[in-house]
């Protein structure tokens, strides 16, 4: 205690000699070590979140060519591109791999990136634990891949309804795979889940209010709490079903009392707000995104923010118009049909408060705001159909048609793609300091748009034709032959756009032009640092003093002085008006979250093949949580017993 | 930053891929052998001598290591009623196929004959009523029902039925005894 | 951009907090949530599988024993004592009392798991018998996964405390920690209702 | 009401033990006889009837001695009622066989009473019986079979292969008769491969093999005298049962009801093996021999070809409807009592409707086959219970008035007291534990079925109590007319049941039922039931470990002879039930004792070993009882078994020293 005045701490030098000192100890302390080592070890947000995105990527291309494979199979009637088996585990492949490897991860991880910076911190509040997340993620990815490929990928389609995925009906070990990987996911998406609320709630910058929160970190908080909710259920839901195909439970085995409806219960609890935490970080993205293009804050940030949190609640009431075509009761699906419909009641809002914005404003139509223009468009269309299999009889004509294909993917691509698409254009110079092409994203978007439209539109028209899903392929006489042609060549279109954009990254990584701190006049706090960001975000825990950070700036730029340099610290406020409250030094990179990982690959992976997996497991995770738990003393202080 | 990545998706996918090795488990053929390859002279009809004995049926099991066909033999198992004399292995009006008495034999060839060609106490020739390919996969069943070399992840798990008994994958293998002759064999 | 200014110096504010100003609790909390979270699903699937049955336990099996799930419960909630005097403790930065209160803790979470053990065996039905064993087994054992994990954490502490190794750090980690103490602990109450009390009263 | 029983007993008692000194039959029989003789040897010209006048007038004599032996010395008197049970020891073409002291048919008598007059070995001298030799069969599976005692020769026959033995007294063994049956038929016996015995008619046995022959046996030489196919092992027949003889004819019906055969019931000549008539269970009246004489009791049974119109479509074809019960007979109304089993498949849901005739009994004309009434114990059977259990052919008084009655006691759990001539219930008490019904509606006669209990495809129905082999299998009980009682074996199951699809592929087993069966309430498997039909509540009842899956024997002694499965062969008092002596086998028993009197005047008492049968299956097959499915559910009862008792088959023959 006595030596504190010792301690080097950030404070705002006159001599820049002594600042400079003070910058490389700043740096040197957040500084990932270097090599390999330092790239296994490391607990930065930004380097994880952009492993996150990269692997997520590699999950939306294998899924997409899994598309592609099978729009090639279904453009012609007979076709023998694929067999039936193979088809299966193509198309449950493909949805389990865009759900869970790509959506839901790439919206938390476009959230682990930038939640700390627009909420003025260093770093998210448990770095080792978002390591162990993405390392989990990364073994399910794997995982789920190497499955596919070594011929025992999922084939029980990305719901695995019982008892179609059950013990009898799935033999070998394809649908261990898919539960096995599920709970790996899962895990990753629910330690995001804790590090997005935390690092929300505690790490914001001073003066950071409630009512101050950007719309996106609001976006990402709800989500997160829905992951809370939803993801364990699918977790929990994941490993009864595991049990029952390895252990001989009973969970879905109506003969000795189990209930096959109880998975879809369980799925569908999860598999509705899934929808939401897919979808409610894109319209956070999409808020993100509208002030620097329209010039003006969001219309309506409270409507807005009301509208997010009724989303997520609302999310959760909806899940058995899933399951209309089961025998629910009539009032049940009565009650059902009305939360479906209430639900757009929010988005609505939400909708309009962007057209009001877009109205208001001086729009610019850059690419990220074509994508915008372009998910409202798609989003009204998905959701107008939403609407109608949200109606009992139209539901029952529909289910398990191509109809319902067409439907999610508009509310999907449309919803959350699109505004993912504009998100990597906006946010691309923050992560790497060049600007992505214009000339190729407006290519990139208009034949995404046009592929996207030529391809699932014509799905209507199957469905009410009576086309089923999951078939692998038709008769002739049936008459879908053109249809299904016609998006087949639009999922190239598609291809083709994703294509473009790949390639403009790639063009932009070698000799994009420089983006500089903040190349689009944004409002949030992550233009308030450089591009890319140094390891420890911000200098100074920037201090805000509007709802739009930057907008409202004064020219002298407040901030928090008097955080350690030696030691990595963080500023923690309190919850509501975001008071400085304590500093926090956050734990060094370790490699234990990667033991540990491993530790749980393995409990997970054995567990597919003996019981005894447990304890082999059980062991091997305590081993990494030992060593992650156990006191690192060179920077800490051991404590001497007193008297 | 991406040779790293490398390496680790390497090893980790070849850890992966060792672990599963599963091609042979998961193949679903859905088509089988062709027709053609039944030997249909095998056929013989219920009130059965063991007649002459066909040409050797020279393809080995192709199924002791393939999940799917396990299941599909369970399928077969009961659709072709094995299940209304032998119950689901322990026997009733035939005798128990999940324990180590084997009268006829527990190689996949000898079963084969057996379902094929009935044997002369009350097990009736299925030759040409099933085909070949299915008896191979009730074969690769039969002898999942006392786990004999048929891996612990190929056979099956539990029923969706009543639980009448541990699921394939819970027995412990079983050691073919020597063969008991049937009673009739040794009628005074 | 002109030369920022100080508005707010940091170096008073205080480096170890309690309670929901300290990160570890919020981390606490959220896994609190999940954990909870899947206990409630798996409760509600046990009521829903109820509805499947005439008979719960269904005829044939025999209902859980009563006495030592009981007892074990009550266990669980009297070893809320011993927690509390170590939160006092950590909360004081009394480092005997800790050492003291946390070998206390140990031993009696090792309790729990004895107990626990011996209460699988008055669940008197195995999880492959039936939906219903499945149901109980699936409770059970979740929840006794928490209590493994929460002995987990304190014996760990309490070896990071007497070999020496501790810091100041670790006191509120020790709340923290004591807190997760009282959700595993008393989140049994409802279960052990569920599961042993409910099914004699319907 | 109650004395005049004793009373009544006594003095047959008094009869039974000095017959040989029976000259005249007593007067008041008279009337008896002269109604009697016609009807026995009445009926149309017969190829074996070669019998002399003479010979008639010894039968009348025997059927006197034998009724007034078991007739209530009241009734006798004021002469108005029939004697209780007609007379067993009369051969069907009206020679009289050796009457005393003989056993000739599995039944005893034609009425099924397995009552022997002999009193020699009785309830105070009974533990000093003695093993007086064994004979060992062979053959090591389930012995089901009655020992035959015929002019100093014991008749035994096995399981498969169906051998036939005869055995002097003093334990030789004079012949063995082997037929050779298919070895293939082992493979459609659906609960072990029993046979239930040989019956002995005017110097031959008539018995069936189980590949579904049937033979008669010159039983002086053993040489075969015809041999008659009478079903066809391809789609599942085989034929286990007994035969009756009567009138001349060999009646046999088939077994295979868990195969899909369609149950029939063949009459076939005496001397030449061929057909006489043969009735279906199902299908078109003309199909059952229903015709102008049919007159049921309740409406629901009157109609023309119900035996088609209460099944769907073709399925009556392969319906089941099997007779493979003990058949009894009455000459004075000169109908045979023929329980039909169960339909098939197990599985209800395959055939919607009442599934006639099956699961009821018929009573038929011997002479034409044609039936006179028919009633169904289980419309629309849901849990495989046969009505094939045995017919007891008692005369009883009920409510004050004479009765011509049958006493049978069924799978359903409910021993029915019918109307012999019309079919009508008297009156239907459960004698076990159930649930599976709620009472049977005396109006309608039908059984109130437990809807909580109605199985379906892919539904678990569990605790059905009683389980698939019903309360009572085939083992035959035993009526005593000197105790008024019915002695009956049988067995406390319940079991849980699963519907599931069933395959009809000829030949194979056509059920789709997964069981489990487990002791019912109080945890004993087995019960030995003394009832008294006109109180409807049993007058004492022993419980055993396992299935009483052995016959009952009633003696005049009043001592009652039964086995266990775990292999011991029980007297108990007839009165009481009290344990008086007991004997371990080598082997369970499940076989159906018999008594009789040696050409040395000393009584003796004969039993097989042998477990095994559908309960002991376990055993006799050597099944696994890790699957508790195994013998269609049986084995999980059954599981102890093995630690027991062994395989075994040896004749037992006991004597007073």
């Amino acid at each position: 205690m006595k030596r504190e005045a010792e301690v080097p701490r950030s404070a705002l030098h006159a001599d820049p000699a002594e600042d400079a000192r003070d910058l490389r100890r700043l740096e040197r302390t957040w500084s990932p070590e270097r090599g390999l080592w330092g790239w296994l070890t490391s607990v930065d947000h930004k380097s994880i979140a952009r492993r996150y995105v990269a692997t997520a990527l590699v999950s939306f291309v294998l899924a997409g060519i899994n598309a592609l494979v099978m729009r090639v199979q279904l453009a012609r009637p007979e076709s023998h591109v694929l067999g039936p088996d193979a088809y299966n585990q193509y198309f449950t492949t493909h949805g389990t791999a865009m759900m869970f490897l790509f959506a839901v991860p790439i919206m938390e991880a476009v959230g682990i990136y930038f939640v700390p910076l627009m909420v003025g911190t260093r770093n998210v509040a448990f770095p080792r634990l978002n390591a162990l997340g993405y390392w989990t993620f990364l073994v399910a990815t794997i995982f789920l891949w190497a499955s596919f490929y070594a011929n025992v990928g999922p084939d029980a389609g990305w719901t695995a309804y019982v008892p179609l995925s059950g013990p009898q009906f799935s033999p070998g070990k394809r649908v261990d795979t898919w539960a096995q990987m599920i709970t790996f996911t899962e895990v990753s998406a629910l330690i995001g889940a804790v590090e997005i609320i935390t690092t929300a709630f505690k790490q914001r910058a001073p003066g950071m209010s409630l009512n101050r929160i950007p719309l996106f970190v609001w976006a990402e908080v709800v989500t997160a709490f829905m992951i809370l909710f939803a993801m364990s259920t699918i977790a929990t839901a994941s490993m009864m079903l595991a049990m029952d195909r390895l252990i001989g439970t009973h969970f879905f085995n109506p003969a000795e009392g189990g209930d096959a409806l109880l998975w879809q219960h369980l799925f569908w609890f999860f598999g509705h707000p899934e929808v939401y935490i897919i979808f409610i970080p894109a319209t956070g993205m999409v808020s993100a995104m509208l002030p620097a293009f329209t010039r003006r804050p969001v219309f309506g940030y409270t409507a807005i923010v009301l509208s997010l949190i009724g989303t997520g609640f609302i999310g959760f009431g909806l899940w058995v118009h899933h399951m209309f075509a089961t025998a629910v009761p009539w009032l049940g699906s009565s009650f059902f049909t009305a939360s479906s419909v209430m639900i757009a009641v929010p988005s609505g809002i939400q909708v309009l408060c962007w057209i009001a914005t877009v109205w208001d404003g001086r729009p610019r139509l850059a690419t990220p705001m074509l994508f915008i223009l372009g998910f409202l468009v798609l989003f009204v269309i998905g959701g107008l159909t939403g609407v109608m299999i949200a109606s009992v009889p139209f539901d029952l004509q529909m289910h398990d048609t191509f109809f319902v294909v067409a439907h999610f993917h508009y509310v999907l691509i449309g919803g959350a793609v699109f505004p993912l698409f504009g998100a990597f254009y906006y946010w691309f110079p923050k992560v790497t300091g060049r600007m992505l092409g214009e000339r190729l994203g407006k290519w990139n978007f208009w034949l995404f748009f046009a592929g996207m439209n030529v391809t699932f539109f014509p799905m209507h028209f199957l469905g009410l034709l009576g086309m089923p899903r999951r078939v692998y392929t038709y008769s002739p006489d049936l008459g879908w032959g053109p249809l299904n042609m016609t998006a087949t060549v639009g999922a190239f279109v598609i291809a083709l756009s994703v294509l473009v954009f790949f390639a403009n990254v790639a063009r932009s990584l070698a000799r994009g032009a420089p983006a500089g701190d903040d190349p689009w006049g944004a409002d949030s706090l992550e233009w308030a640092t450089a591009s890319p960001p140094p390891p420890y975000n911000f200098r100074y825990p920037p201090v805000v003093q509007g709802r739009a950070a930057l907008w409202s700036r004064t020219p002298d730029a407040p901030v928090v002085t008097g955080l350690r340099t030696d030691k990595p610290e963080i500023l923690m406020t309190t919850l509501l008006d975001a008071e400085p409250e304590s500093r926090h030094v956050h734990p060094q990179p370790t490699i234990w979250p990667l033991v540990t990982a491993i530790g749980l690959s393995v409990l997970l992976l054995s567990l597919i093949y003996t019981p005894w997996g447990l304890i082999w497991g059980a062991a091997a995770v305590s081993i990494g949580l030992i060593g992650w738990g156990w006191p690192d003393h060179h920077r800490g202080a051991r404590l001497e017993e007193r008297g | 930053m991406t040779r790293p990545i490398r390496v680790l998706a390497l090893a980790l996918s070849t850890a992966v891929l060792a672990t599963t090795s599963a091609c042979k488990r998961e193949t679903r053929e859905f088509r089988g052998y062709p027709p053609s390859a039944n030997p249909g002279s095998v056929v013989q009809d219920v009130p059965l001598a063991p007649g002459p004995r066909q040409p050797e049926v020279t393809a080995r099991s192709p199924y002791e290591h393939n999940a799917y066909a396990v299941s599909e033999g369970k399928r077969l198992f009961g659709w072709y009623n094995c299940s209304g004399c032998h119950s689901h292995g322990g026997g009733g009006m035939g005798p128990p196929l999940m324990d180590d008495e084997w009268i006829y034999g527990s190689q996949p060839e000898n079963i084969f004959e057996t379902i094929a060609e009935g044997r002369p106490n009350g097990m009736p020739a299925f030759g040409g009523r099933i085909g070949n390919d299915d008896i191979w996969k009730l074969v690769a069943y039969v002898r999942s029902l006392s786990a004999l070399d048929v891996p612990q992840d190929v056979r099956g798990g539990r029923d969706d039925h009543m639980q009448y008994k541990q699921p394939e994958q819970e027995e412990n293998p079983t050691r073919p005894k020597r063969s008991t002759l049937p009673p009739a064999a040794t009628q005074p | 951009m002109s030369a920022p200014r100080t508005v707010y110096d940091a170096s008073a504010l205080p480096e170890v907090v309690y309670g929901s100003k300290s990160l570890a609790f919020w981390g606490t909390l959220g896994f609190m949530v999940v954990e909870g979270t899947t206990l409630a699903i798996l409760a509600s699937s046990y009521v829903f599988l109820w509805s499947n049955f005439d008979r719960w336990p269904p005829a044939g099996t025999s209902p859980p024993s009563l006495l030592v799930p009981t007892i074990s419960m009550l266990f669980l909630l009297a070893s809320n004592l011993p927690a509390r005097q170590l939160a006092k403790a950590a909360r004081a930065k009394d480092l005997r009392a800790c050492k003291r209160w946390l070998v206390a803790c140990t031993l009696c979470s090792a309790g729990w798991i004895v107990l626990r053990l011996l209460e699988f065996r008055s669940l008197n039905t195995r999880w492959d018998d039936n939906a219903y064993g499945s149901a109980v087994w699936a409770l059970a054992f979740a929840h006794f996964t928490l209590l493994a994990v929460e002995m987990a954490e304190t014996l760990l502490f309490t070896l990071v405390f007497l070999t020496g190794h501790a810091e100041e750090k670790h006191f509120p980690d020790i709340v923290d920690d004591v807190v997760y103490w009282v959700f595993v602990t008393v989140v049994w109450v409802p279960c052990w209702f569920l599961l042993f009390v409910l099914p004699r009263l319907i | 009401m109650d004395d005049p029983r004793r009373t009544a007993a006594d003095l047959g008692t008094d009869h039974c033990r000095r017959p040989e000194r029976e000259t005249v039959a007593h007067p008041t029989n008279q009337p008896v006889n002269n109604q009697a003789a016609p009807s026995i040897d009445g009926g149309g010209p017969r190829p074996s009837r070669g019998a002399a006048s003479k010979l008639l007038r010894a039968g009348v004599l025997a059927a006197a001695l034998l009724a007034a032996c078991g007739r209530p010395a009241r009734e006798r008197a004021s002469g108005d009622t029939k004697p209780p049970s007609p007379s067993g020891l009369v051969a069907s073409n009206g020679r009289a066989v050796a009457t005393d002291g003989q056993w000739v048919r599995p039944t005893g008598d034609y009425a099924g009473t397995r009552f022997s007059g002999l009193d020699q070995i009785n309830a105070s001298n009974v533990r000093g019986l003695r093993l007086a030799w064994t004979f060992s069969t062979g053959v090591l599976r389930g012995q089901e079979a009655a020992p035959l005692y015929v002019d100093g020769t014991i008749y035994v026959v096995t399981p498969f292969p169906n051998l036939l033995y005869a055995i002097g007294l003093d334990g030789t063994l004079k012949w063995t008769y082997r037929p050779q049956p298919m070895t293939a038929a082992q493979g459609v016996a659906c609960c072990d491969v029993v046979n239930r015995g040989v019956v002995y008619d005017a110097g031959r046995l008539f018995y069936n093999t189980l590949d579904a022959q049937t033979v008669a046996v010159d039983a002086a030489t053993g040489r075969e005298v015809w041999r008659a196919r009478v079903g066809d092992i391809n789609i599942g027949e085989t034929v286990t049962m007994a035969p009756l003889v009567v009138r001349g004819k060999v009646i046999v019906g088939n077994s295979g009801g868990e195969m899909g055969v369609r149950g029939w019931l063949t009459a076939l000549d005496e001397a030449t093996g061929k057909v006489a008539w043969r009735a279906y269970a199902t299908g078109p009246d003309a199909d059952v021999l229903i015709g102008p004489g049919f007159h049921p009791f309740y409406p629901q049974d009157r109609g023309r070809d119900l035996g088609v119109k209460t099944w769907p479509g073709d399925a009556w074809k392969i319906g089941g409807g099997t007779a493979w019960g003990f058949l009894t007979y009455d000459p004075e109304l000169n109908l045979l009592f023929a329980g039909v089993a169960n339909p098939g498949p197990w599985n209800a849901e395959a055939r919607p409707g009442d599934n006639k005739w099956t699961a009821g009994v018929f009573a038929r004309n011997p002479d034409d086959g044609q039936a006179a009434w028919y009633y169904q114990y289980n419309p629309h059977d849901l849990w495989d219970y046969d009505g094939i259990n045995e017919n007891v052919v008692v005369d009883l008084t009920l409510g004050g008035r004479a009765r011509k009655t049958l006493l049978h006691p069924d799978r359903n759990g409910y021993l029915y007291v019918m109307d012999r001539t019309s079919g009508e219930v008297i009156s239907a008490t459960p004698f076990v534990h159930l649930n599976s019904t709620l009472g049977v509606d005396l109006r309608t006669g039908r059984p109130t079925e437990n809807q909580a209990l109605h199985p379906s495809t892919g539904k678990v129905v569990r605790g059905i109590c009683p389980a698939a082999p019903g309360a009572k299998d085939w083992q035959p009980s035993s009526w005593s007319p000197r105790t008024q009682l019915l002695y009956i074996p049988h067995q406390n199951l319940c079991m849980d049941y699963e519907g599931v699809e069933a395959n009809y592929i000829a030949g194979t087993p056509y059920v789709g039922a997964n069981v489990k069966m487990f002791a019912g309430p109080g945890g004993y498997r087995g019960l030995f039931t003394a009832w008294d039909p006109v109180k409807r509540r049993p007058a004492w009842q022993l419980t055993e470990r396992f299935p009483v899956w052995s016959g009952a024997l009633a003696t005049a002694g009043d001592v009652v002879f039964y086995g266990t499965m775990d292999g011991f062969f029980k007297a108990v008092d007839a009165r009481t039930g009290r344990l008086l002596w007991q004997f371990k086998t080598g082997s369970g028993i499940i076989s159906q004792p018999t008594t009789f009197r040696g050409p040395d005047g000393r009584q003796y008492v004969a039993v097989l070993d042998g477990v095994g049968g559908w309960s002991g299956a376990i055993v006799a097959a050597g099944l696994d009882a890790r699957d508790s499915s195994s013998a269609l559910g049986m084995i999980n009862a059954m599981k102890d078994l093995p630690q027991y008792t062994t395989k075994g088959g040896s004749l037992y023959v006991f004597a007073l020293p």
